[in-house]
């Protein structure tokens, strides 16, 4: 099991074998993800009943809830690849970290903008101080602060260990920030304005977002995968075999 | 002055050193050997990568290939150690603005438990005697360069490396800190130095030129 | 003499000789305190319910403000290069640079704080809960502050991007220590959110002095 | 199928204005983010294969 994980660990490290064996991986992933994507969004939208309180509009929730569970994993990816460029100086960890970055971001976007769509038809209101929405919103500012700093050092790697630094720093903070600001959220107001928690979901409700949840990592799959073969292109144009490939 | 370097043994070695900076090579298979009594210059043009070769040996980067010993030990196994042992001297002075020649020096040296009335002779020794509290921002770059310096008769580091030292200096500063080089060197210490200034009139002086051994490494 | 002690005196020596460098953040706390009932309302019953929320957003942005300097002057004139060659422990030295941050501009900043709550009519049982949430959490406010002030040393103009990457950071003791002292004002209990902070503290003076450590050594790498 | 006719299906019950204002918006974010590297992956090895050439001819003028 441990040489079989220490084969693993050399093999990523390797930009080439990333590049090869990810050539076969796109195509799946696209049809995976692009038939997840049809399957769950019919279902969610046209076959799963409305919600008792809310109405159709709860049929945002296929696409909120996914994008808010990727947005942490994606921060978590982001710190765990940085801190394996700073214990190990891999390279693959670090273009990888900076990869994830602005994809996390956007899904980070997308969570924030389909909740206060959401909580315009359910609360009344663009924006409330929900205990989500706020940590989102800084979970956001957090993804900008790495991007910040990777651009704005001379050169290339510390922006990269800065990165990593700060991400790993963020990591530790974001479960007490978002303790922090539920418990703060409940202070101030009555917990009846729940976005996402139900007693129990109606199953015919509840797959169409499962499927919608897979979907989405296989989708921040592929865009990681693709942003990384890009970055190695970039990285190792002055090697041999991404001249053969350049070539043809 | 009771410091006597010679009784501190000195052994730094680098066995086929290599360093890579942008996807440059700067030197590689680089083998050098600093011993009591050595005084080591590196040359080369600019962007041969003296400095950085300089860092490397004073155990400030550890970005690079190769092996760094000192008593036949890996430098980092025991790097206090080894930093209580070595002097070093970047090209940045370290010298507070706002603070007065004496306060600087009493920090420059904290590492080594230096007594007060040994900082005001070694200032008296680089000739700022009657400018110990006088801010430094009233000093001239010379002066201020030569309040760090002033380290250098009062640290008891066996093995110094200077990178530039001479910068900034006046001619009678240049000629107390190559004598103090000399006396240094003849007293069994070691130095090791980038500098575009002529050393030759010590005698055992012995010069690695970077820019040459990147020509054969051209060559080859 | 260690260094680290060397340095904790020669910074505190240094802030005795500049003391542009700690008295302008504290004039921006003034400064700041006073825009909220210029700005939104001087009425003392409305000023009475902010006041703890004000001054402690107040505390904040001037916290931000001194921390720019931190580490930048060691960068430029070499002294990080000569604690890097001393083989000393860097951790220890950010603790100790916390340290002196703190005593420049968070106990400055707790000992004023009582006359801006003059100022903003602050309820007369909430001053116990200011001060102690302050004394607290201020020094969470440094430690943290550290950090982002090493990532952002070697950048031009690091002042911004610093408070971009700390302010986030900041939210959890924003809001325990204004809720602290917004409860002491009705009258309700607070050992939660002060002992929260306390946690914080705890926490950050073991961890962040290593993010500290690792950032200064970037620094370096030039 | 919760909808009787597609013209209902889109009206999502008065809330489609915000149920597909949500999934509008996200599609756009979602574009950007599949085009973006494709755009680059392009432009890359563009840049890099004429590099490669022009490299080639000089060393063979040389």
């Amino acid at each position: 099991m441990w040489q079989w994980l220490k084969q693993l660990y050399h093999r990523l490290g390797s930009p080439k074998w990333f590049y090869e064996i990810t050539e076969k991986w796109i195509p799946w992933l696209a049809v995976l993800s692009a038939l997840g994507c049809v399957a769950g969004l019919v279902l969610g939208l046209a076959y799963a009943p409305a919600d008792y309180l809310q109405g159709n509009s709860f049929r945002i929730i296929y696409i909120h809830v996914p994008a808010a569970i990727l947005a942490q994993s994606a921060f978590m990816m982001m710190a765990v690849a940085g801190a394996v460029y700073l214990i190990w100086k891999m390279k693959m960890a670090a273009w990888v970290a900076k990869v994830v970055a602005p994809i996390g971001a956007s899904f980070c976007l997308i969570a924030l903008f389909t909740g206060a769509i959401w909580g315009k038809p359910t609360w009344g209101t663009w924006w409330v101080w929900d205990a989500r929405l706020t940590s989102m919103l800084l979970l956001l500012f957090l993804y900008f602060g790495v991007i910040a700093l990777q651009q704005a050092m001379d050169s290339e790697e510390s922006g990269y260990k800065a990165g990593a630094i700060l991400a790993l720093v963020g990591l530790v903070n974001i479960p007490i920030i978002k303790y922090s600001v539920e418990w703060w959220n409940t202070l101030h107001q009555p917990a009846t304005l729940k976005l996402t928690e139900k007693p129990s979901m109606h199953p015919d409700m509840l797959i169409p977002l499962l499927i919608m949840i897979v979907t989405t990592y296989l989708f921040f799959a592929l865009l990681v995968i693709l942003r990384t073969r890009n970055e190695i292109l970039w990285h190792e144009r002055k090697r041999q075999w991404v001249k053969e490939i350049l070539e043809n | 002055m009771s410091f006597a370097p010679d009784q501190i043994k000195i052994d730094l070695e680098a066995r086929q050193l290599c360093c890579e900076r942008d996807d440059r090579i700067l030197f590689d298979q680089l083998d050098l050997r600093v011993e009591n009594g050595d005084l080591l210059q590196l040359a080369g043009p600019n962007g041969a990568g003296k400095t950085t070769l300089l860092r490397l040996l004073a155990g400030l980067n550890r970005d690079y290939d190769g092996e760094l010993l000192w008593h036949g030990q890996p430098l980092y196994d025991d790097f206090s150690s080894y930093a209580a042992q070595r002097l070093y001297q970047g090209h940045l002075a370290a010298v507070k603005k706002a603070l007065t020649p004496i306060e600087n020096l009493r920090w420059l040296v904290s590492q080594w438990s230096v007594d007060d009335a040994r900082l005001w002779q070694a200032l008296d020794e680089v000739e700022l005697a009657g400018y110990e509290e006088t801010p430094c921002q009233q000093l001239s770059a010379g002066q201020q360069r030569r309040v760090a310096l002033a380290r250098l008769c009062i640290a008891p580091a066996a093995l110094w490396i200077l990178d530039e030292p001479f910068t900034a200096l006046d001619k009678s500063g240049v000629a107390w800190l190559e004598k103090r080089i000399q006396k240094h060197v003849e007293a069994g210490g070691a130095v090791i130095i980038t500098s575009h200034h002529a050393l030759e009139n010590i005698a055992s002086l012995k010069q690695l030129d970077l820019g040459q051994l990147a020509m054969n490494r051209g060559q080859a | 003499m260690s260094l680290v002690t060397a340095t904790v005196k020669r910074d505190l020596l240094l802030a005795a000789r500049n003391p542009g460098e700690w008295l302008n953040p504290l004039m921006f706390f003034l400064m700041v305190a006073a825009l909220f009932p210029l700005a939104v309302d001087p009425d003392p019953k409305f000023l009475s319910k902010i006041a703890g929320g004000v001054i402690w957003v107040a505390a904040l942005l001037s916290t931000l403000l001194s921390l720019d300097a931190l580490y930048k002057a060691d960068v430029e004139d070499g002294s990080l290069e000569q604690w890097l060659a001393s083989g000393e422990s860097l951790y220890a030295m950010s603790l100790g640079k916390a340290l002196v941050h703190w005593c420049i501009s968070g106990l400055p900043l707790t000992i004023m704080a009582p006359v801006l709550g003059l100022m903003l009519s602050l309820p007369q049982d909430a001053y116990a809960a200011l001060l102690l949430s302050l004394l607290v959490g201020t020094p969470v406010l440094s430690l943290l502050g550290a950090v982002g002030a090493a990532l952002t040393a070697g950048v031009r103009s690091g002042g911004l991007l610093l408070s971009l990457l700390i302010l986030p950071l900041y939210i959890p003791v924003l809001i325990f220590a204004a809720s602290a002292v917004y409860h002491a004002g009705i009258g309700m209990d607070y050992n939660g959110q002060i002992g929260f902070l306390g946690a914080l503290l705890a926490l950050a003076a073991c961890l962040t002095p290593f993010a500290s450590a690792a950032a200064l050594k970037l620094n370096l790498s030039r | 199928m919760e909808f009787n006719s597609f013209a209902e299906f889109l009206a999502m019950g008065n809330h489609g204005f915000y149920v597909w204002l949500s999934y509008g918006l996200s599609a756009v974010v979602i574009a950007w983010n599949v085009v973006q590297p494709v755009l680059r992956r392009r432009r890359l090895i563009k840049e890099q294969a004429q590099r490669l050439r022009r490299e080639k001819k000089h060393a063979s003028q040389a």
